[in-house]
């Protein structure tokens, strides 16, 4: 590896297909292939992706670390940097760096209950989570994925989800704030509701991690406590403006923290005792 | 640490000839303030000097700089292959106190290249200062120093008691041993003594800056906030001149016709309102106040937590520089509730 | 890239100084790329060699509107043009012409000056490019600076959006390391201008008098009261800001005036 | 009838139509058609302080800035009454010759030289004379790097304030200037050769009366106090100033000047034949040789008088950098306070294009009066008129050739070297 942290590597991109309007799947391999199994990464980590000339932002890796060489994102098109990632077609170089972040805190959710809580946008993070405990499935006890979107065609990985479905050891439960498809099997409702289908969760014995749209966090939250489940066991991702990704720009701080090092994955409890986190 | 004496009137001689390292750089009077310049010119050395208005970080990570380049086929160049060793003289404790955390903050954890490189090709003298008004560092415990110098000048009247702080101060020294004097005699140690007690003395500017922590906490919804966030400009000149910030931003530049494209990195502050936005327009620091308060917790509060000690050093920029009178010591005065003085 | 077309650019002149058009020319080091990288449709100021029908990608448009023959022209070229760039202070705000804009005096101060009829212009009050049709983007400055233009020029050869500096000038104030000003208590302009210009005034011991127009987060009521308290009256202070803010300025006083 | 019309005349600054009417084969009627959208410079100034004025007036004009400011400067410190060392105008000069430099060479090798060797434009040119449009942007570069060394940037620097300058170059930069001064010679003059062996055709010759000012020592310079004119006569510039009449045209945005009933014409070309002689080496060579009675008669040869001005200013920039590094290190910043600002007065300096006229009236520091007399403002007349010598003059040759006659009219034009939104700011006739 380069001396210079900030050198970013080429990578290439293998496939790339929309996941729902303006919301993009990417995955990219090392352009030196030697280097694809030197990529490590946790869960909630994400990596600085540039494109030269335009710029570069932090995005949640989608992968997960289980399934090595290759890494996939879930970019929204929402500025320049990514209306110009868009443009891009297979076999085409992007550079990235990273990984960044301090990610989840697997170790410790070994042996414990997992209840992963996404709205739109957040799945791209929590999908690396729940491939991962899927993955090393005898490491969870229960795991519960709840997922909302708007409505089903904003709802991420969607083919992917139904079919986890079909899992005897997980419970995926997928729901839609209104069907206009009228094609929609599954629930209707708020990411909320999903959680009278929770049953017999030890709350002490329980992590649960949340990412979704800053509206979502406080009903899920209480939701979370209701349960009883401890605030340092509620994980949660959060999102600031990011530089370097490495605790120097400033950008992301808040208070004493720096959300690209000492999160992005921050506890409830942090949440509470720290100002303006959300 | 060893030391030795150097006669006043040998200094220029001994710093000129220290040009065999690399550029000598020291402060220079420009107008009616110091900055840190290339010394071509002996005799225009400030060695009254009390803060040039860049600090030390202007060398270790500059205002403007290319990180790298690209070519017009994407592939990647280093920009910063070799920096010109800079030795720079006339460095104060304060300024050598904040050097020290921005070691903490660059070499640790994600150590930054670019900090690296010039870090390792800018050597420190030191230089003893007496405190004008605007000093603070002794409320701060930053007004001497032990580490973090290659060489440290005390200047003792006629002579400099010169402290070696470093291999590389060492070879600094035996450059010229010829102009330095090994003898230290109890005479000398008796005016080292004196010169310190008296020297502690000098400072007008005392601040208790004890449960600082707490006291931005507790205040941190006080309607004085407002008051100062109103009279801020959000020009951000505290955060280009005080020595512990270091925030930065970076802008690709596309090269034209044949020439590379390059990332730029430069000085950045959070006292400006689009430092915290992020894509789809969120704020997170919209108003004045909320930036000023970020500034101050992060001077006063959050570094004590991760650093044990404020990123103040005490040098007085602030209170130098701020065009509408928000600094440190107006800061901590209010959220005390002393009479402060307009 | 290489393989793509040239876009298809033009330059265009308003009532200004033609110091936009001139910086572009007058940096003979980047001249000829800045030719060779894009095909000029029109640069009357450069060359007689003009396209008055194609289409343009891109049209640079320096100086202001101060006639109505000037409307009907300026819509022309908006009309052939996929993006529209207000050049210069004047295009952006009205320049020094526009100081005056808000008082609706225009006949009298014009007769003042041209006492007799005049039939080849039909005169108007001087007003920016945006006052009149769409703008795209602005690049600022009385003159603009090079370097800025030149990062935009090549971002917008690429078809990125334009960027400006989103800080003040006395951020370059200090990289330039000048004492500040406003301590001495002289009406600096810097912390409400846009930065851009490396500080060019400052540098020279000389107020920014704010030729790159306004910084989107000036904080005014302070600005004004820190000079008011120095015996400094409201009506220099405005002044000044009319100098170069244009048509902004009223904008920007109306603010003001709520405050109170 | 026939109507001839060129639309926005390129490769001059600012707006400018041609527009030509032939009856039976005659010339009825021509006019050159100046248009600027109107600014009001002179309303603009009212109310400031002088430091304010001179924030505005440069803006007049981005080529000749630097003369805008001079002039301005050289008014308002009459107004104050105040003095300058000497070295502060040497450096002012300094700045005036880069101003001339850049002018000059962006005139000549960008926008006439084209027309002579038949292009469109020095890009164009470039293919075939690569080494003289390399001349020229060297030369032009020069000029710049002088303004943005000594005013703070290219145009519009605000460095140049009354009693003297914010700040100083280093005696470095002075000395780098001087060095680069002295490797452009040569090539300056090289220039000068192509330029004094173009072919300059006859059509427009008529007599011509010329205007300039007479520098305060015999030698040849860019400022006075008095008006040297070729009948012989010489007045103050207040004086000159005063006797300028001027006439309203429905079809310009700009006004006829006039003396004593005759057009004139300022310039390069008028400075070299009223002040040639006093020319010393290179470029007094270069007048020896180039200067002939057709000078008097033909506007083109204003071309090749800023060739020489070039040579001149080189030369001029290298002897006065040399003077200055004695001196400049005595300079103190200048932060000038006064108590009084009131009286009025004329400042006058010769702009690459000719004289220009600053005149302002003061009262308690603050501005109640300004006039501007702009260079192009007073070729004009004369430009209209060599047109008509021309047009009448190819008809005679050769009939009506439309293309012909635009081109002769255009490169008449462009030797005029006309700066359309300078002279667009008109007295006020009262
Ligand atoms: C830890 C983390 C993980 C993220 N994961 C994802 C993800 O998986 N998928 C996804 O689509 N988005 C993600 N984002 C948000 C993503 O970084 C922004 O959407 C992206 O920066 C937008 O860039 P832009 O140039 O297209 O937008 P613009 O609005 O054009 O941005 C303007 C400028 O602001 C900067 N900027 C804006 N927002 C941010 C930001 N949040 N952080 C850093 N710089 C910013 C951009 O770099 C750009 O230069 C994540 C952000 C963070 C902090
Ligand atoms: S906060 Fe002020 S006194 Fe403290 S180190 Fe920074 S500039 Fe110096
Ligand atoms: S001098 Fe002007 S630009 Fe510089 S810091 Fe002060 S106010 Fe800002
Ligand atoms: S300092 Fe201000 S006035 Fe001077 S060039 Fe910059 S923006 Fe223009």
């Amino acid at each position: 590896m380069s001396e210079n942290l900030y050198e970013p590597i080429p990578m290439r991109i293998v496939r790339r297909y929309d996941l729902v309007e303006n919301v993009r799947f990417f995955q990219v391999r090392p352009v030196e292939i030697e280097r694809a199994l030197t990529i490590n990464y946790k869960p909630g980590q994400f990596m600085m992706i540039s494109l030269f000339g335009v710029g570069e932002a932090p995005f949640s890796i989608s992968s997960s670390p289980s399934r090595p060489g290759l890494l996939e994102f879930g970019i929204r098109k929402i500025g320049v940097l990514t209306e110009e990632l868009f443009k891009l077609k297979e076999n085409e170089i992007i550079h990235i760096r990273g990984p960044y972040g301090n990610g989840f805190p697997i170790e410790k959710m070994y042996g414990y209950n997992l209840i992963i809580v996404a709205g739109g946008l957040g799945a791209v993070p929590l999908r690396s989570l729940l491939l991962y405990a899927l993955d090393n499935r005898d490491l969870f006890k229960k795991i519960y994925f709840l997922y909302g979107a708007r409505r089903p065609n904003e709802m991420l990985f969607l083919r992917e989800f139904l079919e986890l479905k079909e899992r005897e050891d997980l419970e995926c439960l997928l729901t839609v704030d209104k069907d206009d498809t009228g094609s929609w099997t599954e629930k209707i409702g708020v990411v909320t509701e999903l959680f009278k289908y929770l049953k017999d969760i030890d709350p002490q014995k329980t992590y649960a991690a949340v990412c979704g749209p800053p509206v979502m966090y406080r009903f899920v939250i209480d939701k979370l406590v209701n349960l009883q489940i401890p605030k340092h066991q509620i994980l949660m991702t959060l999102e600031r403006r990011m530089r370097c990704g490495m605790g120097k720009c400033g950008h992301c701080v808040i208070g004493s923290i720096y959300t690209c090092v000492d999160g992005p994955v921050f506890t409830y409890w942090d949440v509470l005792h720290m100002k303006d986190l959300i | 640490m060893k030391a030795y004496k150097l006669k006043k009137e040998y200094l220029k001689e001994y710093l000129k000839s220290l040009e065999d390292f690399g550029e000598v750089w020291g402060p220079i009077k420009k107008g009616e303030i110091d900055v840190y310049e290339k010394i071509t010119d002996y005799s225009l050395l400030n060695l009254n000097a009390l803060r040039p208005i860049l600090p030390l970080k202007k060398f270790l990570i500059p205002p403007k700089f290319n990180t790298f380049f690209y070519t017009k086929d994407g592939k990647y160049e280093n920009a910063l292959k070799e920096v010109k060793r800079k030795i720079v003289f006339g460095v104060h404790p304060c300024e050598i106190h904040a050097l020290l955390t921005l070691d903490r903050l660059y070499k640790e954890r994600y150590p930054d290249y670019y900090y690296l490189t010039h870090r390792k090709s800018t050597w420190i003298i030191a230089l003893s200062c007496v405190p004008d008004d605007k000093c603070f560092a002794r409320s701060l415990n930053t007004h001497f120093v032990e580490e973090g110098f290659d060489l440290g000048f005390t200047d003792l009247e006629d002579y400099y008691l010169v402290w070696v702080g470093s291999s590389e101060g060492d070879d600094l020294l035996r450059h010229r041993l010829d102009l330095f004097d090994e003898k230290i005699t109890s005479k000398d140690l008796n005016r080292y003594i004196e010169w310190r007690k008296w020297r502690d003395n000098q400072y007008q500017l005392n601040l208790d800056l004890t449960a600082m922590p707490d006291i931005m906490e507790l205040s941190y919804d006080l309607e004085i906030w407002n008051e100062i966030g109103e009279r801020c400009l959000s020009c951000g000149t505290c955060s280009m001149i005080c020595p512990t910030c270091t925030c930065f931003n970076i802008a690709d530049h596309l090269g034209i016709d044949d020439e590379p494209g390059r990332r730029e990195r430069f000085w950045d502050s959070c006292m400006l309102k689009i430092f915290a936005l992020v894509a789809g327009g969120h704020n997170f620091r919209e108003k004045r106040v909320d930036r000023v308060k970020l500034w101050y917790t992060h001077k006063l509060k959050a570094f004590i937590t991760e650093f044990g000690k404020p990123a103040c050093v005490g040098c007085g920029r602030c209170i130098a520089n701020c065009p509408v009178n928000i600094n440190v010591a107006e800061i901590t005065k209010i959220l005390k509730g002393e009479e402060v003085k307009k | 890239m290489d393989k793509e077309k040239k876009l298809k650019i033009g330059f265009y002149e308003f009532s200004g100084c033609a110091g936009d058009l001139l910086t572009i020319i007058h940096n003979e080091d980047y001249l000829l790329k800045v030719w060779n990288s894009a095909e000029i449709i029109s640069f009357r100021l450069a060359t007689s060699k003009r396209d008055e029908k194609a289409n343009l990608d891109i049209a640079f448009v320096e100086g202001s509107i101060t006639a109505e023959e000037q409307i009907e022209e300026l819509r022309k070229i908006r009309e052939k043009s996929r993006i529209l760039i207000a050049l210069g202070t004047c295009a952006s705000f009205g320049g020094l012409q526009s100081m005056y804009s808000h008082l609706g005096d225009f006949s009298s101060r014009f007769n003042s000056i041209y006492p007799h009829k005049f039939t080849i212009l039909k005169p108007i009050e001087s007003k920016p490019l945006e006052s009149y049709v769409k703008v795209d983007y602005f690049i600022p400055g009385c003159p603009i600076d090079f370097k800025l233009f030149l990062f935009n020029f090549t971002r917008l050869l690429r078809n990125l959006p334009v960027e400006l500096p989103s800080y003040p000038v006395c951020i370059e104030c200090k990289w330039q390391e000048n004492n500040c000003l406003l301590l001495k208590k002289i009406p600096c302009l810097g912390p409400l201008t846009r930065a851009g210009c490396q500080a060019r005034c400052p540098t020279h011991n000389l107020p920014c008098v704010g030729c790159f127009g306004p910084y989107e987060d000036l904080n005014l009521p302070s600005w004004l009261k820190t000079l008011q308290e120095n015996n400094i009256p409201f009506k220099e202070l405005e002044k000044k800001i009319r100098m170069f803010f244009g048509v902004k300025v009223k904008e920007i006083l109306s603010k003001l005036k709520n405050k109170k | 009838m026939k109507k001839i019309k060129v639309d926005l005349v390129s490769r001059i600054e600012g707006h400018g139509n041609i527009y030509i009417e032939l009856s039976n084969n005659k010339l009825k009627n021509i006019r050159f058609e100046v248009f600027e959208g109107p600014r009001l410079f002179e309303t603009l100034v009212l109310e400031k302080t002088p430091e304010e004025v001179l924030n505005i007036v440069c803006r007049i004009c981005a080529i000749c800035n630097v003369s805008h400011r001079y002039s301005a400067i050289r008014a308002l410190e009459k107004i104050g009454n105040i003095k300058v060392p000497k070295e502060i105008t040497l450096l002012r000069d300094l700045a005036h010759y880069g101003e001339m430099l850049e002018s000059h060479s962006l005139h000549l090798f960008f926008l006439s030289l084209p027309d002579f060797l038949g292009f469109p434009d020095a890009v164009s040119m470039a293919e075939k004379f690569p080494e003289l449009v390399q001349i020229g942007l060297k030369i032009k570069k020069f000029g710049n790097s002088l303004m943005e060394k000594i005013l703070g940037r290219i145009m519009h620097g605000e460095n140049m304030i009354i009693g003297g300058f914010g700040r100083y170059l280093t005696l470095e930069e002075l000395s780098n200037i001087k060095k680069e001064a002295e490797k452009l010679l040569p090539e300056a003059i090289k220039a000068w050769e192509i330029t004094h062996d173009l072919h300059y055709t006859t059509f427009g010759e008529e007599s011509m009366l010329f205007v300039c000012l007479k520098p305060p020592t015999d030698e040849y310079g860019f400022w006075g106090d008095e008006v040297l004119i070729s009948n012989g006569e010489e007045y103050p510039v207040e004086k000159f100033y005063s006797f300028i009449e001027e006439k309203i045209l429905p079809y310009s945005s700009a006004k006829h000047s006039y003396y004593q009933n005759r057009p004139y014409m300022v310039g390069a070309l008028a400075r070299m034949s009223l002040l040639g002689e006093r020319l010393h080496n290179a470029s007094a060579e270069a007048f020896k040789k180039s200067y002939s009675l057709s000078w008097i008669r033909n506007p083109l040869y204003n071309n090749l008088a800023q060739a020489i001005e070039i040579i001149f200013s080189l030369e001029k920039v290298i002897s006065t950098t040399e003077e200055l590094l004695k001196g400049l290190s005595s300079l103190k910043e200048t932060s000038l306070t006064y108590q009084k600002f009131n009286g009025k007065a004329v400042g006058s300096v010769e702009a690459p294009r000719g004289t220009l006229f600053h005149y302002y009236e003061f009262k308690n520091k603050k501005c109640v009066k300004a006039n501007l007399i702009i260079p192009t403002a007073q070729n004009y007349a004369s430009i209209e008129q060599h047109l008509k010598t021309c047009v009448c003059n190819i008809i005679k040759k050769f009939g009506t050739k439309e293309e012909e006659m635009i081109k002769e009219a255009e490169k008449i034009i462009r030797a005029y070297d006309p700066c359309i939104s300078c002279s667009c700011h008109i007295v006020k006739t009262s």
